[in-house]
């Protein structure tokens, strides 16, 4: 495709035993995760698991304590910053867009930290593979509808040119249309990208469909389950 | 309650540190003079000043003590005063009244009289003190009447008030370039209000008119809007009493507004400083005629300019007076036999026509109802970094008695 | 008696340290200027512990205090001299008008965050002094040169007498501040600090409270004021600058803002350092920023806190202190169950119509609520019977949170109506609302961490606050009887939530987030609620707590009739105790009624539960 | 009347110094939640940077002019380090007040090392006699003053509009956290960020200090008039701090001529309430959404 696709190898992410929570509510006690190189990962739990909380802890967003973690064999520092250099985007709950922004300069913003040569070259990639961006390129990013915030938030977290994306809670207040559309868009611009996919969402099934593997999390731990299957466990926590 | 065994005992240990530092505090102080009189002993005089050494007023006030630090350091060098030694304490108090108050409480128990500094305020807050514990005051910078009119056991000054050097200023003018129309701009500096009433009277009486005047807090950062009041108004005179740099700062903005007034800018002691040659525009120089209660400049062989020569300080008139006035006290305290306070002010209120320091201050006079000790005021004009005298005029209480001013040489 | 009752944290420590200093300067043969300092000291202490009762007790900010200290010197002593009134009087009189210009700025500053107030503050004292120095009232106030303050009543101005006078003045003060800050009006000005919104949906009147907390400080500004210029006997405009304004401020910070022997250590030592020990004004002022800062930057607990967190480390260490701790802790525990038990179960009143039940506590008509471009909530209809647990339910962002501060008065409306049993809440102020029976927690639990849980609890009742500044100033001798109301009821409460009495004394802050959030109902329950509002009162807590909870709200509910607003994303939640729910998505209404049969629609099923069907029918094309 | 609009021609020129300093009040709070009360002595100490730098070590004026600039920016970052960034969880009243006690200590080091010679006449950047509006004479060097605004001000809003550097600033007011997660160095821009506001002082005070003289305490009446002027224009708006200031600088000095010097202070104090009361979110800020 263009320019922008070609750049990013994958790398693992390997975690054992982490521990992360706000103040003196823990919340994750002693996770393993690893995501292969390429992988896309479902996580999925109730609120209040500790989904946010786990992507937080891997961005270095918040405090954490950990046996192992390491990016593509190297440790991972507690600084978003450096995960952003080593690669890894995150994409927050809510989009977190920024409202007073334009969409271009959202998407600038995204470039701005991370690993990438040539800027112009990603962002027309990123921007070709999300077509329904374009005419809102102009628009302040806060006027826009949820689902065009969630397109431009995960167009941000890929013009930084990730070797892993991580989305949290896409399908949030999303109409199914929208959820479907965005999801197939992101899952094919990583596979493209060459990027693995961290993404948390509640709604267990969009993961199911699109991921290669779901995990789901039970009082701060992770449990493998069957993709296929998650029609049944669905109802399990509601 | 459960927790209240933590929050009772954290006092225990608050409370027995506090006693400590109190304790550590109050040990230090009692010491009490053996001789006849409060500071002075066999081989020492203790004198000190209470003095503006922080603060916008700092830099120019605190050369008048550096400078009569430097007084009684030679005395010291030469042997003391019949063998005493002065010994010299100088307190900052910030240009704050409450705090000069404050340091003449420290010094009511050992010190033997008090050097006077910058400020009238201070001195106005501290006189009633001093003149009510009999200890002598001598030679403020001071524009308040009422610390000196009428005369206050001990407390003495040099300097005329500025009322009266406002009124004398505009004689002045109108004696050189005729009478004509006056605006008057003031500080808070002493009695201000007086200092503008009596320009305004005195050119009345003499003939001319009052435009206008103006008061602006010491430290104005701008004073165009002044400038363009005067500019309206249009005035033959510019009479004013400001301190040294907002006297430059005035100045600049009449020049930089085209608002120097046809005639003369007219001011008072508090102008001739060191700050004011530093800063003002020469542009306006030949129109400005300042009151000075020194020779400026001051007298070669003088003992001050030798003592002063080769730092800064020589070119200061606040330094300059500082010296001046020291030297004074050390010639009063050598012409006292028996060392008492009522003694020295006796030395003082004696003195007529007294040369304490030739070619810097002129003679002074005072007796017991007058403590204003000047008998005549120099009009200087500034020329590039320095002040020239240029006439001297006869100054007395009695405003209508004064002379004709005679031209310097 | 009053101690013991009071069950005070500070002001035993307090009285200590007043004292202790007062007498210490009464017995030792001190220099006079160490005496004089000191008196200074004293009276710039009270100063202070006005300042620290406005920044450290209601978390607002002035930079004008010495501005206050001026105007009540000033009155007095221009009532004295200009009009001959005698001291008592004209002291009386100095510090009423303090108090009038106080109310009458803090009427405008208290509108604002810190950046306005001190803003707002600074100048004022900016204007004071150029009020003081100017030729305006000169005549009045001495201008520039000042103005000579008469002695007090034959009372040497730097003497032991004087020394007395203000050491005992500066005791009361202590006294009286330290059962305000332990009574009612002490507690609102903790929640205050805590959060204003959080505060204003508990009933607290917030511009009120702050302007009490403007007034007192401002009025303890003119007592020392009126002591200080009696020592100092002469008042000039330049001593009560933007920079003394500064050193008070200094006073709190190093001594330990929040508490109130705090300030008067910190005055101690702001005054003697620099005034007594350190004469050179460079070297002082240069030592004075410098120690400023250490304290801001490295010890924000000040003198105060450093000493108790050294005397805890202490106490540990050596055996007799903790043993004399231990006795002062047994003798305190004695006093305290000596004093009037509550009884344990006492519900509280009920209005007179009895529990709600028929008619609508709650009609949302047409509501829509915009910020700037962004609309939150659009064409918004509720219903809620009273005596009935209605649910809102959508994903985030959809308005819910926005629905329920609308509803506490909060946010304003642009557009529609909502009526609480039958009554309109147009341009009703929040506080207001709260009195007409609107509950309300918050989704992180909106508590005052440096309260106990009990103190917490008794905020909820803050209904009848109005007027009871002076009687909170007496302390028990005044309002132990409500204080006992309080008391039973916020037991009650914590009895009907479930806390145990065990927990019941601790710090707020130190529960854990299911006890907060359970504290924070009961704070709710305590009041004369009739309409709750629970904003994701399930958020972080566990099945188990879930359960629990669900099963206390069931209880309340049935108790005394409630009618109950509640946001959750946990369907099984919503399905064990709602009766009815609204489901919301994009600020719009999408579906309402019973929770089986909205959680029946396909749509709604699709965006809360992940089963793909047919879109919603507003749903957007991207 | 004349002398009234030259009253408010040359307040213009005042409350053009009070937007520069305003505008890095603003930026700073903007993006760091920060009031600067150090803002004036911070500008203070830059200006007798320079002066040091021609009188000690004999520098010509725009040698050291670019030494102070540089200084100044270094004291900005070293202020940031050492003053700011420890221990932010002691909350925004906790640092603004450290902000107070920085400038107390700078005051204080200044008043000592320089306070004897004080004030200093500085030199003029650009000499001549200025140009004739109404009554008004335009002082040559107020030209320069509105030259060097406009062009500080426009180069800010380029930078903010264009630069990825003004793009993170816009970030991390908007979001910190966000700005955070997009890997944005939250410190580096913080840091610098109190370098821009440091270097925007010492221009002030190099423009400043040849009417106004240098003295330590020379920026102290300004910093006020400033405050004041932010507070009319609305807190975190830069051209509202612009608007605000020239107000307060015209109606003080319009009062000062027509009644007093007492006055003028009187009027902009009432002002300042009357907006407070009236408008509490400022000329052009933005209105809060939670009512009290």
């Amino acid at each position: 495709m263009t320019a922008g696709s070609r750049a990013a190898a994958s790398a693992a992410l390997r975690i054992s035993n982490l521990r992360a929570g706000y103040g003196k509510a823990r919340v994750l006690h002693g996770l393993d995760l690893a995501v292969e190189p390429g992988e896309m990962v479902g996580v999925a739990g109730p609120n209040g698991v500790g989904k946010s909380t786990l992507l937080k802890a891997i961005s270095g967003l918040m405090p954490r304590m950990a046996d192992r973690m390491e990016f593509g064999g190297a440790p991972l520092k507690q600084s978003p910053v450096d995960a952003v250099v080593q690669g890894i985007a995150h994409v927050p709950e809510g989009r977190r867009v920024l409202a007073d922004l334009t969409v271009e300069e959202n998407l600038r913003i995204g470039g701005i930290g991370g690993r990438v040569q040539d800027f112009a070259s990603v962002r027309q990639g990123v921007v070709d593979r999300f077509p329904s961006i374009v005419p809102l390129l102009h628009r302040k990013a806060g006027l826009l509808s949820g689902g065009q915030q969630q397109l431009v938030a995960i167009a941000r977290g890929l013009v930084a040119q990730p070797r892993l994306l991580m989305v949290d809670e896409l399908s949030l207040g999303l109409s199914p249309t929208a959820v479907a559309s965005i999801s197939a868009a992101t899952v094919s611009s990583c596979r493209e990208l060459g990027a693995s996919l961290l993404w948390v969402d509640q709604n267990l099934a969009i993961l199911g469909k699109h991921c290669d593997r779901v995990i789901l999390l039970r009082d701060g731990v992770a449990v493998d389950i069957d993709p296929r299957d998650t029609g049944a466990t669905n109802s399990a926590y509601f | 309650m459960q927790t209240s065994g933590v929050r009772t005992r954290r006092w225990v240990p608050v409370v027995a540190a506090l006693a400590l530092l109190i304790g550590a505090c109050g040990s230090g102080g009692d010491s009490a003079g053996g001789s006849a009189e409060v500071g002075v002993s066999a081989d020492t005089i203790r004198l000190a000043a209470s003095q503006t050494l922080s603060g916008p007023g700092a830099a120019s006030c605190a050369p008048s003590t550096d400078a009569a630090k430097l007084w009684f350091d030679k005395v010291n060098t030469d042997g003391g005063i019949a063998g005493r030694k002065i010994d010299f304490e100088v307190l900052d108090d910030g240009y704050d009244p409450a705090r000069a108050l404050a340091n003449v409480r420290t010094f009511e128990k050992d010190k033997f009289a008090m050097v006077g500094a910058c400020g009238s305020a201070t001195a106005a807050a501290i006189y009633k003190t001093l003149s009510q514990k009999g200890i002598p005051f001598l030679f403020p910078t001071n524009g308040v009447s009422e610390v000196v009119k009428p005369a206050s056991p001990g407390i003495f000054q040099v300097l005329p008030l500025y009322e009266d050097q406002t009124a004398s200023m505009v004689r002045y003018g109108f004696e050189k370039s005729g009478k004509g129309s006056i605006f008057v701009v003031v500080n808070p500096l002493g009695a201000y209000q007086s200092a503008i009433d009596s320009a305004k009277k005195q050119a009345t009486d003499l003939g001319g008119t009052f435009t206008n005047s103006a008061v602006a807090t010491l430290g104005t950062t701008d004073y165009t809007p002044i400038a363009l009041q005067i500019k309206q108004a249009k005035p033959d005179y510019v009479v004013m009493s400001m301190g040294g740099s907002d006297s430059a700062k005035f100045v600049n903005a009449l020049v930089d507004q085209n608002a120097v007034p046809a005639k003369a800018i007219l001011g008072t002691t508090a102008s001739v400083a060191g700050s004011f040659l530093s800063s003002y525009n020469p542009g306006a120089a030949s129109k400005i005629f300042f009151g000075s209660a020194i020779q400026l400049p001051a007298g070669k062989d003088a003992d001050c300019t030798k003592l002063l020569a080769g730092t800064p300080a020589v070119d200061d008139p606040i330094a300059l007076t500082g010296c001046a006035s020291a030297r004074a006290i050390t010639t009063a305290i050598t012409e006292t036999k028996d060392l008492t306070r009522a003694n020295l002010m006796k030395t003082i209120e004696g003195w007529q026509k007294k040369e304490v320091a030739p070619g810097i201050l002129a003679e002074l006079s005072f007796s017991s109802t007058d403590h204003i000790g000047i008998s005549s005021l120099f009009i200087v004009q500034p020329q590039g970094r320095a002040f020239r005298t240029i006439a001297t005029c006869p100054y007395g209480e009695d405003v209508q008695s004064q002379g004709a001013c005679t031209a310097a040489a | 008696m009053i101690i013991g009752d009071a069950k005070n944290r500070t002001l035993v420590p307090s009285v200590a340290i007043a004292g202790v200093v007062t007498v210490a300067g009464l017995a030792l043969p001190l220099d006079p200027a160490l005496q004089y300092t000191l008196i200074g000291a004293l009276a710039w202490a009270i100063a202070a512990i006005g300042l620290d009762v406005l920044v450290g007790f209601t978390g607002q900010v002035s930079f004008g205090q010495a501005a206050f200290v001026a105007i009540g010197a000033y009155a007095t002593s221009a009532f004295r001299l200009s009009m001959g009134l005698p001291l008592v009087l004209a002291v009386v009189l100095g510090v009423g008008v303090t108090g009038v210009i106080a109310l009458a700025l803090g009427s405008v500053v208290v509108r604002y965050r810190i950046f306005g107030i001190a803003t707002a503050t600074l100048f004022f004292g900016y204007v004071v002094v150029t009020v003081l120095t100017g030729d305006t009232f000169s005549t009045v106030f001495g201008g520039a040169n000042g103005l000579a303050v008469p002695e007090f009543a034959g009372l040497e101005a730097g003497g032991k007498g004087y020394l007395a006078v203000t050491g005992v003045v500066l005791i009361l003060v202590v006294v009286a501040t330290c059962l305000l800050n332990d009574s009612q009006t002490g507690r609102a000005f903790r929640m205050v600090k805590t959060n204003e919104a959080v505060a204003a949906s508990a009933g607290i009147r917030v511009r009120q409270v702050k302007m009490i907390s403007f007034a007192y400080c401002c009025v303890l500004a003119a007592i020392a004021g009126v002591l200080y210029s009696g020592v100092v006997g002469y008042l000039s405009p330049e001593g009560f600058g933007i920079k003394q304004s500064v050193n008070i401020f200094a006073m709190l910070v190093v001594g330990g803002a929040g508490t109130v022997g705090g300030p008067i250590l910190g005055a101690l030592l702001v005054t003697i350092l620099p005034g007594y020990l350190l004469r050179d004004g460079h070297v002082s002022a240069v030592v004075f920023a410098a120690v400023l800062l250490v304290f801001l930057i490295l010890l924000p607990e000040g003198i105060y806190g450093l000493v108790h967190r050294w005397a805890t480390v202490l106490g540990r260490t050596v055996p007799g202190l903790s043993a004399a701790a231990l006795r002062s802790r047994s003798r305190w525990a004695t006093a305290g169950r000596a004093g009037p038990r509550p009884p344990a179960e006492t519900p509280p009143d009920r209005r007179s119509s009895g529990s709600d039940t028929g008619g609508l506590a709650l009609e949302v008509d047409g509501l829509q609520v915009r910020f700037g471009d962004f609309v939150a909530l659009s064409q918004v209809d509720v219903r809620i019977e009273s005596g009935s647990v209605h649910a809102i339910v959508g994903p985030n962002g959809a308005g819910k949170t926005t629905l329920l501060n609308t509803v506490c008065g909060l946010y304003l409306p642009s557009q529609g109506d909502i009526r609480i049993f039958g009554s309109s809440i147009r341009g009703v102020k929040p506080h207001r609302i709260r009195d007409r029976g609107v509950v309300r927690t918050f989704q992180t639990p909106a508590i005052v961490p440096d309260l106990d849980v009990v103190a917490n609890v008794k905020l909820g009742l803050d209904t009848d606050l109005k007027g009871s500044l002076w009687t909170d100033l007496l302390g028990p001798l005044a309002t132990g009887g409500r204080e006992r109301v309080l008391e039973s009821r916020a037991q009650w409460a914590l009895d009907a939530v479930g806390i145990a009495a065990r927990r019941r004394g601790m710090l707020a802050r130190n529960l854990d987030l299911s006890e907060q959030k359970r504290v924070e109902l009961a704070r709710g329950l305590v009041g004369q609620g009739r309409l709750l509002l629970l904003d994701e009162p399930t958020a972080g807590l566990s099945a188990d707590e879930m359960q629990a909870l669900a099963q206390t709200l069931r209880q309340v509910h049935r108790d005394f009739g409630l009618t109950i607003m509640v946001v959750s994303h946990h369907i099984g939640f919503i399905r064990d105790i709602a009766d009815a729910m609204t489901v919301l998505d994009y600020g719009r209404v999408v579906g309402t009624g019973t929770p089986d049969d909205v959680l029946a629609r396909a749509d709604i099923a699709a965006t809360f539960m992940g089963v793909e069907t047919a879109p919603l029918a507003e749903a957007e094309d991207l | 009347m004349g002398l009234l609009l030259s009253a408010g021609i040359s307040g213009i020129a005042v409350g053009l110094l009070y937007g520069m300093i305003g505008f890095a009040i603003v930026m700073l709070y903007k993006s760091t939640g920060v009031a600067n009360f150090a803002q004036g002595t911070l500008a203070t100490l830059g200006g007798f940077v320079c002066w040091a730098s021609m009188t000690d070590l004999g520098l010509p004026l725009w040698a050291a002019i670019v030494v102070a600039l540089v200084a100044s920016a270094v004291l900005g970052v070293a202020v940031y380090f050492v003053v700011i960034r420890p221990r932010p969880s002691a909350g925004n009243l906790n640092i603004t007040v450290r902000t107070l006690g920085l400038s107390l200590l700078l005051l204080a080091v200044m008043e000592w090392r320089w306070g004897a010679g004080a004030p200093y006449r500085f030199p003029a950047i650009v000499e001549g006699t200025g140009v004739q509006v109404a009554d008004f004479v335009v002082p040559a060097q107020s030209l320069l003053i509105a030259a060097v605004a406009a062009a500080i001000m426009g180069t800010l809003w380029a930078l903010f509009r264009y630069s990825n550097v003004g793009l993170s600033f816009r970030a991390m007011a908007e979001q910190p956290d966000t700005a955070r997660l997009l890997g944005l160095p939250a410190t580096r821009l913080s840091a610098a960020t109190w370098a821009i506001s440091a270097v925007l002082g010492t221009v002030v005070a190099i423009l400043l200090a040849p009417s106004s003289f240098l003295a330590p305490s020379t920026m102290e009446s300004y910093l006020l008039f400033t405050f004041t002027g932010i507070v009319l224009g609305g807190l975190t708006s830069l051209p509202g701090a612009l608007l605000g200031s020239v107000i307060v600088g015209v109606v003080s000095n319009v009062t000062i001529v027509a009644l007093s010097l007492e006055a003028g202070v009187l009027v902009v104090f009432a002002l300042l309430l009357v907006v407070m009361l009236l408008r509490p979110q400022g000329l052009l800020g933005r209105p809060e959404s939670v009512r009290l």
